[in-house]
């Protein structure tokens, strides 16, 4: 084996401004994100799922019914990051969260911030920071706060 | 062996953008349309099959995670196939082998690509430091096998030109072909630019998005529906750089038509199988395929072409749908050469149907042709 | 149902960089081992599959450069799953069933080093609402840990002896990347990389290969007299939506559990894929393993090779019934976040 | 509307992702000599064929190439290809030849340009030599070499390259 010193090693990227399109049902989805509202869509058997799926996991069926959600909900689960990496959007302490919005039956995978470790925990109430400006994705939704 | 038949198949609109839908979107699209074709619900699916091409296309990594939901797949068994640019042949091999194995009654296949959401050229050239940057995209990778084909066996400059058009003229018969281009014929594509000698703009494929679906059952489920019979499917690979390998006519894709033709009693290809749809992403590899696949001797290849055997209402149609020259979502194109074969010998081909087609080839390849998938299928089981 | 065993499985010593090595390098030699244990060559091979993730090394066709490891004049049947190499066990286990091959040889290979695994993590999820908020690897998995830990079906404890265990059954592989032990003053000052799980409780960034070889019933018997058959194999996946999954416990197993009837098997040895330490105690009350010795090799937490831990845990538990006269193994292998895919595998060396 | 105005019907989702690349051993060991302006085939112990640019296997043989094979910078062009169209991210103008590359003594080809012709007499089986850089230029890339020139010797019949296990 080559000892490292005569190893030949070198950076690459990997880089690519990728273009998605969204369909009929997460258009509207970010559509709504514009207007600082949080839709779900709702199943043959009421459930509703939010951020708005496309399909229902269990029936398989396509989901196209549209109900509105939140803003606030309840923490059902949380992942606290003292020293947040390079590619996280948030520099200070936060979480990653799974926030079970008013109104639907599924959860939403998203950041909590503007609070301690110690302000979590399952069950805590919080609410939807919005962006500044509005482009559409889900990083309109900037983070979750505690509510008031 | 357990005999299996494809009891449906379900295409998208295949097209340069498709910004209608999102990747599961797309993905569903072509399921649905096989689920009403096969006229089954989703408990009778034992297990989905999915396959595509490098997961750098759409920036997902392991897709079939994400696609779970879209793809009816939550509590049942999933296997992502990727075998380059053959993978919509081996993930049909693959899904049939679920069926065949006796584990399964009735499985789910789909392939797809979602091109536009980045750059077909870019997604496939490597970016190792220390490499030369000399990738004239795959096009310019296989025109020196290609000119090598002509300097063997002396074909003259139009058979590429014949055969675009032709393919090209099927598509107008296939309302789901990508490229419809009205009035195509050999001036229109000898007048376009030349990109890698020999091939000009329209002797190459495009890139395309699109998804193709199958529902693969065991004969005891097929009951009255109309089925396509697999009575042949292999699979073959050869090394990248071997010395010795013949890319011109590389002994992987011989080997792997002989499998098939063992396997479904075939003697004569040439005499017994009606039409085949084959995976030809650049015009001249038709004839470098019909010699390959055993269709005709070394050096015949382009004389049938040129004498018109493989056009519609040839003696050996192929690519009846328009083909990859006229729709090349990577992922998908080599399902899309198993489902239209079954489509033939299903009779539900429409517009682009050859008159009874009783038995019918698909084929795939992949990588530096050196990945080879094939299958035949028959209307009947004898 | 046409029955199929292991005979032969090897692994590379699990690496913090396998600079040095390309994927030829790194595959020819697990591959190289298994043909010299069994006296064979790839004349004797049937079928070839392998399980590899072009991503982990940020090259697309990376399984396509692996290949030139293995010998193909004459071509060969081969495929490869963009998955963990179990699962390029469980296709040459079908073609082995539908009697399109007697033996086959399964490879896989990954290397993590060269980039920013938590980024690729992230680009396995949903690309439109998961992947743009980028979270880590530890933090989807500490989701699952926190539900359970608030649920009381695991705890801290647990999760401490799991590390302490691994770290302490590392001597029984060769191979383990991680071998010094730990004790609880050691966890316990141990900073939290995305609470609850700290840089312990996670698995280390490694580079591998593996390979294996399973043949038929008839075949099986010119290898070895005591095969370890694979007496039942079952994997499902989950949704991709951690939000609409209970993660409290694992539908996916639970069904595969009842396809395997394993409630009224006496397991004697049991390998689980399992990369973080909570996941150990979690899949043990799932699995009904309490008393049944568990990843004897020190697991994912003592070596990960991405895209090969899952069938690794297949041939540690292949090794353990083999070395020991064993009857029954259970492996698990698993892929996505939070356990998303699980894969069962019951193995039986009969007598 | 000006293409601006349009509403797009895609969102952007920007991915980049920071890798380090490391030759294996085979790969260094070449690269090595290429950096001093030596081209050093591998060779396949059981076949005997050489490989070049090495990858440290005979796919023929599943063996490594472990055979240190000093070659040449002269070859023949086993067959090519006149490109029309730019290789992004390379200043080269088209049309420009690209030429699979059989040096003498090497059993496989690969990928490289033709230079100092007229195009219309590029040909199969044309003997050429290889345009390095200048020295001080060299790095560990056959990029140190510019491209390959037609040289004034007989050609070769390619149908002799098919390599034959003796």
């Amino acid at each position: 084996m080559t000892d490292s010193k005569d190893l030949l090693r070198a950076p690459f990227e990997l880089a690519y401004n990728y273009k998605r399109s969204s369909g009929p049902v997460m258009s509207e989805f970010f559509e709504a994100l514009g207007q600082q509202k949080i839709l779900g869509t709702k199943s043959r058997a009421g459930k509703v799922f939010s951020p708005a799926a496309e399909f229902d996991p269990e029936t398989h069926e396509s989901l196209k019914e549209m109900v509105e959600v939140g803003p606030g909900g309840s923490v059902e689960s949380f992942s606290w990051i003292e020293t947040p990496q390079n590619h996280h959007l948030i520099k200070d302490p936060f979480a990653f969260a799974l926030i079970k919005l008013d109104g639907a039956d599924s959860s939403m995978l998203h950041m909590i911030a503007d609070c301690n470790e110690a302000d979590l925990s399952i069950g805590t109430r919080v609410t939807a920071a919005w962006s500044e400006t509005s482009d559409k994705r889900i990083t309109d939704i900037k983070f979750f706060t505690l509510e008031k | 062996m357990i005999q299996a038949g494809v009891i449906g198949v379900g295409q998208t609109k295949y097209d340069a953008k498709r910004r209608d839908v999102s990747m599961a979107g797309l993905v569903r699209e072509a399921i649905d349309n096989a689920m009403l074709a096969a006229n089954l619900e989703w408990d009778a699916i034992d297990a989905v099959i999915l396959g595509k091409a490098p997961d750098m296309f759409e920036g997902v990594i392991m897709p079939e995670l994400y696609l779970a939901d879209a793809i009816g797949a939550v509590g049942k068994p999933v296997l992502r196939v990727h075998t380059a640019g053959s993978v919509g042949g081996s993930t049909a091999v693959i899904a049939a082998s679920h069926v065949c194995s006796g584990q399964f009654k009735t499985v789910l296949t789909v392939t797809f690509e979602k091109q536009s959401e980045s750059n077909a050229t870019w997604a496939l050239s490597p970016r190792y430091p220390y490499s030369p940057h000399i990738n004239a995209g795959a096009g310019g990778y296989f025109a020196p096998f290609i000119r090598e084909y002509i300097r063997r066996y002396e074909a003259p400059e139009h058979i590429g030109w014949k055969v675009a058009a032709k393919d090209r003229q099927n598509a107008l018969k296939n309302p789901l072909a990508h490229l419809h281009i009205p009035g195509i014929d050999e001036k229109m594509v000898s007048d376009t630019p030349m990109l890698w000698e020999p091939l000009r703009y329209l002797e190459s494929c495009p890139s395309s998005d699109g998804a193709c679906a199958m529902v693969i059952t065991a004969q005891d489920q097929v009951g009255s529906r109309n089925v396509a019979w697999i009575k042949g499917m292999a699979v073959r690979s050869e090394g990248t750089l071997s010395a010795g390998r013949d890319e011109v006519n590389p002994q992987a894709g011989i080997d792997c038509a002989k499998d098939i033709y063992n396997q479904a009693g075939i003697q004569n290809p040439f005499n017994e199988i009606d039409c085949a749809e084959i995976y030809v992403p650049f015009s001249w590899y038709e004839p470098m395929w019909l010699e390959n696949l055993g269709f005709c001797d070394l050096g015949e290849g382009w004389k049938l072409t040129d004498k018109g055997a493989t056009a519609i209402d040839g003696e050996l149609p192929f690519n009846m749908s328009g083909g990859v020259l006229s729709s090349n979502p990577i992922g998908a194109s080599g399902m899309i050469r198993f489902g239209e074969a079954a489509l033939q010998v299903m009779g539900l081909a429409e517009d682009h149907q050859v008159e009874d087609a009783k038995v019918a080839m698909g084929h795939a390849y992949g990588g530096a042709a050196q990945f080879f998938a094939m299958w035949i299928v028959s209307s009947s089981l004898d | 149902m046409k029955r199929v065993a292991i005979v032969g499985y090897a692994q590379h010593p699990i690496l913090k960089n396998a600079g040095a090595l390309n994927e030829v390098e790194l595959i020819m030699p697990v591959v190289h081992q298994l043909f010299n244990d069994l006296g064979i060559s790839q004349k004797d091979i049937d079928f070839t599959c392998s399980g590899s993730c072009d991503y982990l090394q940020g090259a697309a066709f990376a399984f396509v450069e692996g290949l030139s490891a293995i010998q193909t004049n004459p071509p060969i049947k081969e495929s490869h799953v963009e998955m963990d190499a179990a699962w390029a066990m469980y296709e040459s286990m079908l073609k082995i069933q539908m009697g399109d091959a007697e033996t086959a040889l399964i490879y896989g290979f990954g290397k993590s080093s060269p980039g920013d695994l938590d980024a690729i993590i992230s680009l396995q999820m949903d690309p439109y609402y998961i992947s743009p908020l980028w979270p880590d690897r530890v933090s989807l998995a500490a989701l699952q840990a926190r539900v359970l830990l608030n649920q009381n079906i695991i705890s801290q404890e647990q999760m401490l002896a799991t590390v302490m265990e691994a770290r302490a059954n590392s001597k029984n592989n060769k191979n383990a990347l991680i071998t010094d032990l730990i004790d609880e003053s050691d966890y316990l000052n141990n900073p939290m990389v995305s609470s609850p799980l700290n840089k312990l409780d996670c698995p280390p960034i490694s580079d591998g290969s593996s390979a294996m070889i399973i043949a038929s019933e008839e075949k099986a018997y010119e290898f070895t007299d005591h095969p370890i058959w694979i007496e039942g194999i079952d994997h499902r996946i989950e949704s991709s939506n951690l939000g609409s999954r209970n993660l409290a416990t694992s539908n996916t197993l639970q069904a595969s559990i009842k396809q395997l009837n394993l409630k009224n098997i006496k397991f004697d040895v049991a390998e689980l894929h399992t990369q973080f330490s909570h996941e150990v105690p979690f899949l043990k009350f799932l699995l009904n393993l309490q008393d049944v010795p568990t990843n004897l090799s020190g697991g994912p937490l003592v070596g990960n090779v991405m895209m090969c831990a899952g069938l690794d845990a297949v041939g540690k538990t292949y090794e353990s019934l083999k070395e020991n006269q064993l009857t029954h193994g259970l492996a698990h292998a698993t892929s996505g976040p939070c356990l998303q895919h699980n894969m069962l595998v019951h193995l039986e060396a009969k007598k | 509307m000006s293409a601006e105005d349009t509403p797009k019907d895609y969102s952007e989702s920007p991915i980049n992702l920071e890798y380090f690349y490391t030759a294996g051993s085979a790969t260094t060991r070449f690269l090595n000599q290429v950096k001093e302006g030596n081209i050093v085939g591998q060779g396949c112990p059981k076949c005997k064929a050489v490989y070049v640019p090495p990858r440290g296997s005979c796919p023929r043989c599943g063996v490594a190439t472990d055979i240190e094979v000093p070659l040449t910078d002269k070859g023949c062009i086993e067959s090519f290809t006149v490109v029309h169209i730019p290789i992004p991210g390379n200043p080269i103008v088209p049309p420009y030849v690209c030429a699979m590359i059989r040096l003498d003594g090497a059993n496989i080809s690969f990928l490289h340009l033709i230079q100092d012709i007229d195009i219309k007499k590029i040909r199969i089986g044309m003997r050429i030599q290889a345009v390095w850089k200048p020295k001080e230029e060299w790095t560990h890339s056959l990029e140190n070499i510019k491209w390959f020139a037609p040289i004034d010797e007989p050609d070769v019949d390619v149908a002799t390259l098919r390599f034959q296990e003796s």
